[in-house]
């Protein structure tokens, strides 16, 4: 399951899509949005997106990261739109016999996302927006 | 005389792409055999402030792609400003 | 949150508790069981706890956590009792600033619960029932 | 002639070590001025199958303790074989 959505993300959703009765382990990460950013308070974020391209990208990444470990199922959802402190702006979760390799692929997914994913994040704060650029 | 032949590109913008350009999708018209290097030199003719985005990738059908990577008819094009997903 | 728990965890509920508008990362490891162990397919698996015991321990390997890492939340639920295949036995979720020191300290919560913490388990195959004696 | 005084303690048993005892909590009674170490003595003697448990720690009032450790009248001791939670 790989999926673009603009509704709030099911976390349980993602979790039950990676789930494997042959794996031991479910290592699961949650971007949320933060109050603060850069020094900044911050009153929401707008994330834009090229939807198409970032599901296909997204899979990219899940099939470099089943090349390098041992994964047996992944679930990818990423939000689009206007989101809340507190809210969940992506959610991944992937299956994998034992957790040492679940939390090296988990966070192997998340940098790549982070680097070659289309999906783009406007930080909106009480003295203006600015889209960042990062690859941190 | 042969009529001068043409392509048309569809090009898609975002995040700062789309605020300079005004919009998130254009339709241009090339002519035939050009790259990306060609379209990006007629986006900086017809839309001026284009130049602001000054760090981007190009994407030829949902793939990243090179300046040389020729266009062909019908072809999506996208200007990815840097990535901040997550 | 740290529970012990005889009913199936609500993981929503492990990682609503580890939320924190101060942080941009939850991190969450989902210990679940195999449907295979040592080469012999399982049926099911019993867990035995020091349930007072238990959440004490759980709770000095969450502190320990925090003194390495800037973790701002953290829950850990454990199931006891009989689990089927594909349950989930522990669930753990921390909140971290950035991601790099929620996988670290996800992953640090997880080794030193297996090491310390009062719990047992005990795989059911069809030729038998053997009590796990692992520090892996 | 003085009273020989006693102190109660209650030991917790659990995985093998509740199978082997066949119950997981005993109260057993001791000479004062005792230790870790005199308890184990005693649950050897009392209780044969005890020995199959080749390796486990003992934890007094829910803390790993060593077998040295003086143990008070209303202690909780435990026997905890090694640990596979998770």
């Amino acid at each position: 399951m790989i999926e673009m959505c603009e509704e709030k993300i099911d976390v349980q959703k993602v979790i039950d899509a990676a789930q494997a009765e042959d794996c031991g382990a479910v290592t699961v990460f949650l971007g949320t949005v933060r109050n603060h950013s850069r020094g900044k308070e911050i009153i929401r974020l707008e994330y834009d997106a090229y939807p198409e391209m970032a599901v296909k990208m997204i899979q990219k990444v899940v099939d470099e990261a089943k090349e390098k470990w041992d994964v047996r199922k992944a679930a990818v959802a990423h939000r689009t739109g206007i989101l809340a402190i507190g809210e969940i702006a992506v959610a991944i979760a992937v299956a994998t016999p034992h957790r040492q390799e679940g939390f090296e692929a988990c966070k192997y997914i998340i940098d790549r996302l982070k680097q070659v994913v289309p999906i783009w994040k406007k930080e909106v704060a009480f003295d203006g927006e600015t889209w960042i650029e990062e690859h941190a | 005389m042969d009529d001068i032949k043409t392509l048309n590109v569809k090009v898609k913008f975002f995040a700062l792409g789309r605020e300079l350009i005004g919009q998130g999708e254009l339709q241009l018209q090339l002519p035939e055999n050009n790259s990306v290097a060609g379209l990006i030199e007629k986006l900086k003719e017809e839309y001026p402030r284009f130049a602001q985005l000054n760090s981007y990738l190009v994407a030829v059908n949902m793939e990243y792609a090179g300046v040389d990577t020729e266009l062909k008819d019908g072809d999506e094009v996208a200007i990815i400003p840097p990535v901040s997903g997550g």
